[in-house]
Order: structure tokens, then C-alpha cells, then sequence
């Protein structure tokens, strides 16, 4: 990897997200943020490396830990965090939270926290766009674990079916919550899975970025030629527990050594040593200032009204 | 008072409520492009018991088309499409199919406006049919409105005529929210007069079907059918019954019923459905919560509280039907006298003219 | 009458709901080798909340484990083992998942024994937990319970505290039906005198929980601890509130919500739901539809007709609480005059205690 | 084929189950029976070559179109035909009807009419017999549409993790109702979508009922060594319209020409060739009188009491 432009639009992202988690998770425990959060440090270079490839016309679909997606898509920092605070200049309306991100603008379909229900969704999305021949791409993002709900299943042949314009890119973190794969798997090659629904499919096995970002850039250009839904298995790890700010190695049911290895290959950490350590260093203030606006802002917003509790239950 | 005209309008010329409903599904696509309707088996030469007949033909398979048998997924797709501005109609031959969808339905479809703070919203119609007869059994026959009129965010209507079924299923389309449109098999073949240009029929209005003055029969979908009939019966006996049509179910007017039980002093609700947390559990809680309502005397009727049986005896008396509802309000009126018209006469044509199997 | 005694005997230890549910469940698996305990996290260290902790340790993974995310095939799974005689518990940690188990639990849970005319019954218990507050949000905080009340078949009950839900675990685990169990996350962790032997409470019978001659003040699960409250509350203005556990919810002991709503005059049903046709429509309908009920002034509350909210302003509004109920409670009784308790003081100290996230 | 002591026992199954349907066919247009009906016509060796390797404590799962599952594992005929006609001493108490068929006694499980359901519950019965110890196969028979629903990849998956003793059998009859193959599946390799599960999964494209009872003895003999579950693709061909006792090749969906060749090899017609003629025509004989018999039996058999509609909502 070398500092070039390239790398450094990909390693800004990903510092920017691990910057901002940072922070989200410093909050925290200052009850202001009174919604779950499930964040995404050590999983970022997924999302900045496929949403690098994304045209703004395209939609992504998250679940609830969906900081980074939304993030890398272009969502709004300050509608992010007063989301968190349940303020209505939330990018929801205060009324969503952490589990529940959006934007219209930025092409960021709205969240859902119960597990794969967003997948058939972005299946959705695709057909709208297939039938109205438009140049969109779908991508929909989710865990290892929604690869077990039958949704999941259905989907795919639908998508293959239709020759749907979707990428569906599965981080697998090898865990749902404290479950391992080997729990719940009987075969742990879910690409041979995927192809067996008529859905092309490959892995990644890294942390580096551009190898992933290779990887999504043809899946990308293979359904924006028409050639129907691509599946990337991004293998991964999650550092911090399924849902809080903290560690949680001491709990048992995985050791810190497992994820050394990613630690060390930690992206943000590998690409900063090949940049420009002044240029870094000038990013990592500029993002703070970021943060600390957007935080501000969060704070500083109004808090609802109870008449807002009544608005939103029905579109006009 | 708000509530739907009496009559609908005697213009147009008779037709079948199924051929009303796809009339009405073809006036709205050929108005509006955003407009698809898919589900099982609606392409093929049985189109939905022929509820769908000729749409494909006329509007191609991009726009009409049949999927595989994935219920859950075919939902979490409408409500996709509906997100990103489609209008799609999401057709099943049995509302009892919808229990595979409930999560689709209860935790996004109702939600996303609300929770995405009105980022998003959902327009789409969730088509589905209530079975009944020729041993449709347990699975074939549940009439499960009530399950979707507890959640907020979804809108539920339930046409018991073919002049409310085609306007219905415009306003409907052209509703920005989730609209459960629940059917009756046995009305598919039941007529009224349509007008042939395109109309909508307001959500969230009952309609008074007939007039009457000692007595409040409330009816859903295919039991205003029977409360109409019960009450010729109950005119051979000297008592006049008011029919209300609840047309729709969520948002519901409670309004209309108040006002009619309230002037007859007696309200007798009968459903397509169980009553337990049933719609006729709400209109009766709404009435006797009211300050209107202190007084009114009030019972309802519906599926026994059984699971339905297959055996045809045993079929017969799971439904309220006209006698039953008759002799029912009868005996709110005169409590002691039991009476019970004869069946024979009860017996609603358009029953004797169904004949099975699906 | 046949309610449950007025107050769970004052034997025993006191006990945490939590604790009360595992040792509920581990006194049935000692009991019986064909009761196994399986679900999503059941065997992990945080125990679904602790209520499920030590399972595994003594009883093995072949009768206490986890599951892959498949609601669905699991419930299916579950029913099916029950039909070959075993008493399956599966565990959901959220009610609003059981969206994704409709159709196993509506159209063969509920139905089995009956379309198999007797051959098959369904021992199971569905345990599954009503969250609450730290923004869990839209799809983690619904009481669904009512979905499954309209549903012959099918048995519910939601206990309020720790005894009954020792007693009500050991008496769902032995009944030969599918039973949903409701839990409340915020009554976790609440502590009631419970026996340590084995004991059950019998389902379908409800408690008068706390006496009163003013006004019947109905309760389901957590909002039985606000109701409670609101007695509290009242009582310092002068009226007295009786309170009645509903304990079962399906069956449904409308007898004793009689009994006392016909000796008061009065009655408010608090639930954990939204109201459109759910537990509180029920409870109403019935009173109103009984002798003995006309006449009583009804009312109800619940969930806002809302999704839930995130934000913890707006949550605050979306929930009655013993002061919104004690407000109520007061407006029924004192129609003219305008009385709300301070807020602060009508704060449960359990809330108090509770913290998030999850 | 020879006509052998084998031969014969499996000729009897598949004449008995024709012959049966084809009664039940000629009675329905007298009303009589007022319940859907779902003919086995055409793929009644399936289920005769499957119970034919199965021992009397095994159990099957069949959906609404059960007859031939039914009859084969031994269910009661008389109690099956009081069935259909709704009496009480139907199988069912006359409650379920056609599509509802159970036999405790011959370890038929209930039959649902819900696509797909009765797939985990298969499993769970699986499961249970797992958990005891004991030696018995459950056997899941299914159509290809059932495929589709997400339940059936729960299963899958669910029943490799757990090595259950699980015979998956899916009929596949090419149509769910008159949808075609090509119309629901992006990938016609059904056996492919079922081995990346880990389930192992074998195909047979003949009528041939001894070729099928070989595969399903190889089946169930790894199933009762303790390898877990197996699949087994049995092509065949739905004669008769979806539901109802007619022909329906007028009707557009399909052509006649496509059933010919399965006419052709019916066994039933293939396995009386070979048959000593006056030993098929006292079977024949045999099974008529036994139908008859059922048939008399049911219309004979009382009618339901209304007190009846309250029995059976809660086990005792
Ligand atoms: C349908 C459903 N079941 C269970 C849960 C509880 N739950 C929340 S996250 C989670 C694990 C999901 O794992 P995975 O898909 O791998 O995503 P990850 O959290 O690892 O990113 C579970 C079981 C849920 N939210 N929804
Ligand atoms: C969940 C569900 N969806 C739809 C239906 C309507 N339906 C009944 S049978 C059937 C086709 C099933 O096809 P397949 O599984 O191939 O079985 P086959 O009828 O061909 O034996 C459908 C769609 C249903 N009964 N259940
Ligand atoms: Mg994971
Ligand atoms: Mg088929």
C-alpha cells in the first residue's frame, strides 16, 4: 500500500469511522446516549471499501450495526448522533436510534434490528429499480447470522431469479452475539451455499482494504452490466462486545487471542504508517473538530415535544 | 355525521365483486406506473379464483407475476419496492398465509414511517382472501383482520360488496401506508352495481346498509351479507334492525356505530372472525367506553371459539349465519321468548349457488 | 369465587422474577426428562438476562442450548418434538420475534390437537420477554400477547412477580397445550416470597391483588406494579382502588374482573399493549356484554396508539404509569375536577434500579 | 422386474393406493366429500418405496397431498375415507379432512395444508427421538415448491448441525399448482442447494419402484447408522389437475405430450406385466372388496353431533 490518492480517500473513511466509534463509545457511559449500540470497530474496511465503489444514486441496506454503512455512504454525522440522543434532528427523528439509521439523501434505507429482515427489503429496492430500468446498485450488508433466517434463503433465489441488481455482502464476524459458527453451521462454506441459489460468490479473508475493495468493485460492475446478484463473504472480526462500548474477552466464550491476529492487521493502523505522517495527523484533527460539531450539535439540539409522539404513525 | 353515503350509487351496471376487484387493480395501473401486483399463482389461468384475470395479459409479466413460494421474503420485497416508490399489490389466495409474513408486516411495514421519523413510508396492499366452505378445515379458512388492526401504521379494510371492493382497492393503491384489503370468498360471486369509470371509497367510514330502528346489527365483510338477511327475518317478526357496514376496519368509525346504537339502544356485532381481542371486542369496548353508549345493551357473535373443523356439520355451526343472528338479536329484544327462524328460509343465495372445492 | 388466593403465601425466600423463572424451569426438568429448554443465547453467559443461568451447567447441552437464527424452523421444531411426546420451552428474548413464528404457532400450535381431532397435542411453552425503556426502540418493546388471545388453542399467561412466575412456569411446562408465557424485563429483577419447593399456579384464574371499594384497577404484567402504585397515589387523595392481577390472559378470568368491577361501579384495565382489539378491548367486552356489568364505567390504557419511540422523552409518554392511571383512576371517579400526582413520587423504585443498554 | 415374493408386496402397495385414489375420484363429483382433494395419481411409488424400507416405529410427514404417504406407511383406510367425508370416525375425528390425515397408530405424523410447515416439524420429531435414544427415522415428504419457503433451509441446516435421523424426501412433480420449475428456481439442481447444507442428497428420474427403494434404503440405512440427515430428489409427475379428481392438460399450463412418457413407464402398469395375471386380478379383486368396504363404512358411519365442535380445542 502506498499514500496516493486512493488511499488516502479509503483511509480517511475508515479513520473517520473508527474516530467517530471511538467517540460514540466514550460517550456512552454517560447515559446520554439512551438507545443500544452495537458498534462496528474492527469490521469499518467493509464498508468503506464497497461503499467506495457505490455511485450516490445507490442504496445500501444496514442493520443495527449499521454506523459504519451509513457512515461510509455519506450519511450525516450530526443526524447520526442526535439520533443516538434521541433528539428530532436525529436523521430519524430522534424516534429510530442507533439500531434504526436513514437517509433519504444518502441513499441509506432505513435499519432494522430484528435480524435479516432488511435483506428481502434491499430485494425490494432492486426490483423497484429493475423495473424502472434505472443504473442503481443495492448493496445490503449484513452479519453471518442472518444468513440462517429463511429470509435469507428466499431472497437469494429471488434475486437470482430476476437477475436482481443487488450485492449482498455478508461480514462474517463468526459470531451472532456469543455464538460461534461452528454452534450453528453445519457447513461452514456459505459461498458454496450461496452459489447453489444461482448467486456468484466470493470471500475475502483481510482486513486490507484495497483487496476488498477489488473484490466489491467487480461484484459491482458485474451487476451494473446486467450480469443479476453478486455475493461477498467478508470475513472478519468484531473487537468490542455484541452491544456496548466495552471489551468483552473476560467473558468466556472467546479469547483476546483470537483476535490479535486482526489487531495487528488493523487497516487504520497499517495505513497510517505508509502516510504522510503530517497529512495523518492534519486528518485526524479535522475529523475530531468533526466529531466534537457534531457531538455539540447533539447536545445543544432540542429535546421533543410530547405532540411529537403522535406524528409519523400514518404517511399522508 | 362523517360517515359513508347510505347507498353506494346505483349507477353502473351490475358486477361481481371479483371482477370489480380487478377492475379496480387495472384502473390504478393503467393511471399509475408505480403500480405492480405479484403473488402466487396471479398469472396463471385460475387468477386468484379470476381476481386477477387479464392483468397479466394486459399489462405484461413485469408488472403482474407470479413468485415462488416464499411469503415472508415476497413481503419484506413489496415493502422494498413500496419504500423506493413502487406501489406494488402483494396478492394471497388465503389470509391464513399471512401468519408467514406477520414479521415483515408487524415490524416493518407498520413501523417504518414512525420509525425512521417519516423518512420513509410504505404504500402497498396486502390482498388477501377469507375461505369458507367445502371443508377448507383449519388452515383455509381463518379470518385474521384483527391481528393487523392492533398494530399502529397499518390501515385494514374488509369490502363486503363489489361497488366497495373496487373503490376500496383504489383508495387503497393510492393509500401511502400499508393496507391489509381482506376479501371474502363466498362474496366473489356476489353483484352490485359499479360504475365504470374509476372512484375511491373513503378509508376509515362505516356505512349505515340499512335503516332500522330497534336494534344495531354491525356487520364485517361477508357477515353484512348475514346481518341484511337477519334482519328480513327479524322484519317477518316485527322488529326493524339497523345494518352498519364497518368497510373499514383500522382506522375504524367507531362513530357511525355509536350513533346508530345509541338511537336503537341495542347493538349486536358479528364477525368474520373469533371475538376474543376481536374487532367486535373493539367496537363493543369503544361503545361502552363512551358517554353515548352508557345503556346500550350489546353482545357479538363470530367464529366459535373453536378451530375450524372440516366436517360439514360441524362447519355449519362454527359461522354465525342469518338464523343465528336473527334469533340472537331476538332474544336481546325479548328476552323471554325463544324464537329461531326456520333455516331453509335463511339461507342466503349466493350460498346455494358456491359449490366447492377451492 | 374461583380466583387465585388474594395473596401469594409468605413462605419462602425472597426471590428475583429472574430466578424465580430458572428455578421455575429447573425443578420441571429435575421432574421430568422430557421438558428440554432451547432458544437463541440460552446457554451463553449472559442467560438471556439470567433467566435462564445454571441450565446448562446442570442439565447438559443435549437438554439446554442454543440455536441458529431461525425462529421459525425452530418453533416448528419445538411443536414437533412436543407431538412425539417431549415438553419442549423455547426462548425468545424479545415477544416482538415471535412475529417471525406466526405461522407455526397459529396455524399448527394452536390447532393440532383439534384438526387431528384429539390424535396430537402440543405440550410447549413459549417464553418470551416485553422490553422496555433504554430506547429498545421500535421492534424491541411490543406486548403482543393479544395476537395470540384470538387464537383458540393457544394458552397465555404474563405473571407480574416472582411467585407467579414460579408457579405459572411449572404449571405451563405441565400442561398438555401450547402456552405463550409473557415475561417483563423490568419485573426481572423484582423480588416476591417464593417457596422453594415446587409448586403451581393454576392458569386461567386471576388475583385480586390489592382490596378496594372505588374503583377496579385491571393489570397485566408489569403495568400490575403501576397499578399498584396508582393505589398508592389514590389512596392519598382518598379513593380507594382495588387492583386485580389478570395472572392468565388466555384463559381469561373475566368472572373476577366482574366480581369486583360490578361491587366498584368502576373499572380501568391497564395493559402492557396497545388497546385496539387487545386484552383491554376483551376485558371490556365482556363486562359490557354480562348482567352484571351494565351500568359499570369502563376505560382503558395502554400503549399509545404509536410505534414505540425511541427517544426517552417521547417513551416517557408512551407508557401509562401510576400516574397517567392514578390521573385516569381520579378523572373517572371526580369527572369536574383536574388532578395529576407528582411525577417523581409515582416513580416505581425498580425503574429507579434499572439501567441499560439491553 | 420378475414377479417375486418383493415385487409383489411393492406391486400391491402401488395398485391398492391407485385403485384407492381412483375411487376417491370417482366419488367426489357426488359431493359426498366436501373437502379439497390433492391426488397422489403418478407418484404413488414414491411413498411405496420409502415405507417400504421404513420399520413400524418410524415415522412420516406428509402435507395436504397425503394419501399415498398415508396408505403406504399403513394407515387406516376406513378411518381415512370417514375422513374425507367429515364423520367422526374419521382418522381425524372428521375435523381435518383430506388434507389433515394422522395415524398415530401407524406413525403417520398430522398432515398440514400450510406449504412447507410440516418440514421442522419433521425435525422436531427428529430431535426428539434423538434426545431419547431411539432407534427411529423420521421421513419428510414434500414437494418442490415447499423448497422454496425459508423454513425448509432453517431445516436443513438445523438438522445437519444436530445429525438428525431425517429423511428428507421432496417429490418433485416439476409444478407447484401450475407454476413451473423454471418460474420458481434460478438453479434447477435442487441436490446441489441441499449438499451445501450438509446434507447428502441423491436424485432419481425414473418410476421405477425398486430403483427408488434402493435409494431410500441406502437413505435410511446411513440415517439408522448415525450419519444424520439425507435427501432424496425423486422426480415424478403429477397426472391430475392440482386439486380435484379431472384432467387438466386442456387447461394451458402444460401439455399432455409431457406426461406421456411417465404413462408410459407407470410402474403399476409396468409391475402388472410382469405379474402372474391371475394373482394381479384376485389382488385387484382383494382391494376393490377392501375399498368397498371402506367406502360403505363411511358413508354408513354416523354424523357429527354439534356438542362435537367444542371437543379437542384443549388437550386435557
Ligand atoms: C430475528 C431476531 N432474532 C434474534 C435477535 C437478537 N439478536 C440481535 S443481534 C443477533 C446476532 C446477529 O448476528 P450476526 O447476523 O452475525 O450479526 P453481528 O451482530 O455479528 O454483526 C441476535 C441473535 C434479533 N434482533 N432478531
Ligand atoms: C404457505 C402456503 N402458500 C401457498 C399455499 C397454496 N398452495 C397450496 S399447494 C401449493 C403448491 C405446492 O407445490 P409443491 O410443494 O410442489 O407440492 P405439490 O402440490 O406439487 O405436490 C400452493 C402454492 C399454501 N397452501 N401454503
Ligand atoms: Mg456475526
Ligand atoms: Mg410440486
Amino acid at each position: 500500500m502506498k499514500d496516493t490518492s486512493d488511499t488516502r480517500r479509503l483511509f480517511r473513511q475508515l479513520l473517520r469511522i473508527r474516530l467517530i466509534e471511538e467517540r460514540v463509545a466514550a460517550i456512552y457511559p454517560s447515559d446520554k446516549i439512551k438507545s443500544p449500540i452495537h458498534l462496528s470497530i474492527g469490521q469499518e474496511a467493509i464498508s468503506v471499501a464497497v461503499c467506495d465503489v457505490l455511485q450516490p444514486q445507490d442504496i445500501i441496506a444496514v442493520s443495527y450495526r449499521g454506523h459504519a454503512g451509513y457512515l461510509a455512504k455519506g450519511g450525516d454525522l450530526k443526524g447520526m448522533i442526535a439520533e443516538m440522543y434521541g433528539k428530532p434532528a436525529g436523521c430519524a427523528f430522534g424516534k429510530g436510534g442507533s439500531m434504526h439509521l436513514v437517509s433519504a439523501e444518502a441513499g441509506v434505507m432505513g435499519a432494522s434490528a430484528v435480524v435479516g429482515t432488511h435483506i428481502p427489503l434491499a430485494a425490494g429496492q432492486a426490483l423497484a429499480a429493475k423495473l424502472r430500468g434505472e443504473d442503481k446498485v443495492i448493496v445490503c450488508f449484513f452479519g453471518d447470522g442472518a444468513t440462517e433466517e429463511g429470509c435469507f434463503a428466499e431472497t437469494l433465489n429471488f434475486a437470482a431469479l430476476h437477475k436482481l441488481p443487488l450485492f449482498f455482502v455478508c461480514e462474517n464476524n463468526g459470531y451472532a452475539i456469543h455464538s460461534p459458527l461452528k454452534k450453528r453451521w453445519a457447513n461452514l462454506d456459505i459461498c458454496a451455499r450461496v452459489r447453489a441459489y444461482g448467486v456468484p460468490a466470493v470471500r475475502t479473508e483481510t482486513s486490507d482494504v484495497t483487496v476488498m475493495r477489488a473484490a466489491a468493485e467487480a461484484a459491482v460492475a458485474a451487476i451494473r452490466d446486467g450480469e443479476g446478484p453478486q455475493f461477498l463473504e467478508a470475513v472478519t472480526y468484531r473487537w468490542l462486545e455484541h452491544v456496548g462500548p466495552n471489551e468483552d474477552y473476560a467473558a468466556g466464550y472467546r479469547s483476546r487471542d483470537e483476535m490479535e491476529p486482526w489487531e495487528n492487521e488493523d487497516p487504520v493502523a497499517r495505513l497510517a504508517a505508509v502516510m504522510d505522517a503530517a497529512w495523518v495527523e492534519k486528518t485526524r484533527a479535522e475529523i475530531a473538530a468533526e466529531i466534537d460539531e457534531a457531538v455539540e450539535f447533539a447536545e445543544q439540539s432540542p429535546i421533543h415535544q410530547q405532540e411529537d409522539l403522535y406524528r409519523h404513525v400514518y404517511a399522508q | 355525521m362523517s360517515m359513508l353515503s347510505e347507498k353506494p350509487a346505483m349507477a353502473g351496471r351490475l358486477l361481481a365483486y371479483v371482477d370489480a376487484l380487478s377492475e379496480g387493480v387495472a384502473q390504478e395501473m393503467e393511471r399509475d406506473p408505480s403500480v405492480f401486483l405479484f403473488g402466487l399463482d396471479v398469472d396463471d389461468h385460475k387468477a386468484i379464483q379470476g381476481s386477477t384475470r387479464g392483468l397479466v395479459q394486459r399489462f405484461g409479466p413485469n408488472r403482474v407475476f407470479g413468485t415462488p413460494l416464499s411469503e415472508d421474503a415476497m413481503t419484506g420485497v413489496a415493502i422494498g419496492a413500496a419504500m423506493a416508490g413502487m406501489r406494488p399489490i402483494h396478492v394471497h389466495i388465503r389470509m391464513d398465509f399471512l401468519m408467514l409474513c406477520m414479521n415483515q408486516l408487524v415490524n416493518i411495514a407498520a413501523k417504518a414511517h414512525y420509525m425512521f421519523g417519516g423518512a420513509v413510508s410504505v404504500p402497498m396492499v396486502v390482498r388477501c382472501m377469507i375461505g369458507k366452505s367445502w371443508g377448507q378445515g383449519a388452515q383455509h379458512s381463518q379470518g385474521l383482520h384483527s391481528l393487523f388492526m392492533h398494530i399502529p401504521g397499518l390501515k385494514v379494510v374488509a369490502p363486503s360488496n363489489a361497488y366497495d371492493a373496487k373503490g376500496l382497492m383504489a383508495a387503497a393503491i393510492r393509500d401511502n401506508n400499508p393496507v391489509v384489503f381482506v376479501e371474502h370468498r363466498l362474496l366473489y360471486f356476489t353483484d352490485a352495481y359499479v360504475p365504470e369509470e374509476s372512484y375511491t371509497v373513503e378509508l376509515g367510514k362505516a356505512r349505515v346498509t340499512a335503516p332500522g330502528t330497534d336494534i344495531t346489527l354491525v356487520g364485517v365483510s361477508n357477515m353484512v351479507m348475514e346481518c341484511l338477511r337477519a334482519r328480513e327475518l327479524l322484519a317477518q317478526v316485527g322488529i326493524s334492525a339497523e345494518v352498519v357496514d364497518l368497510v373499514s376496519l383500522q382506522p375504524l368509525d367507531s362513530d357511525t356505530v355509536l350513533a346508530s346504537a345509541s338511537k336503537t339502544g341495542k347493538l349486536l356485532m358479528v364477525d368474520n372472525a373469533w371475538t376474543m381481542c376481536g374487532a367486535s371486542a373493539e367496537v363493543l369496548a369503544r361503545v361502552a367506553e363512551s358517554e353515548e353508549g352508557a345503556g346500550v345493551r350489546m353482545a357479538r357473535m363470530g367464529f366459535a371459539p373453536t378451530t375450524c373443523p372440516m366436517s360439514p356439520e360441524l362447519e355449519k355451526v362454527f359461522y354465525p349465519n342469518a338464523a343465528t343472528i336473527a334469533a340472537k338479536a331476538h332474544s336481546m329484544l325479548r328476552p323471554g321468548s325463544d324464537w329461531m327462524p326456520d333455516e331453509k328460509a335463511a339461507q342466503l343465495s349466493y350460498q346455494m349457488t358456491f359449490r366447492g372445492p377451492f
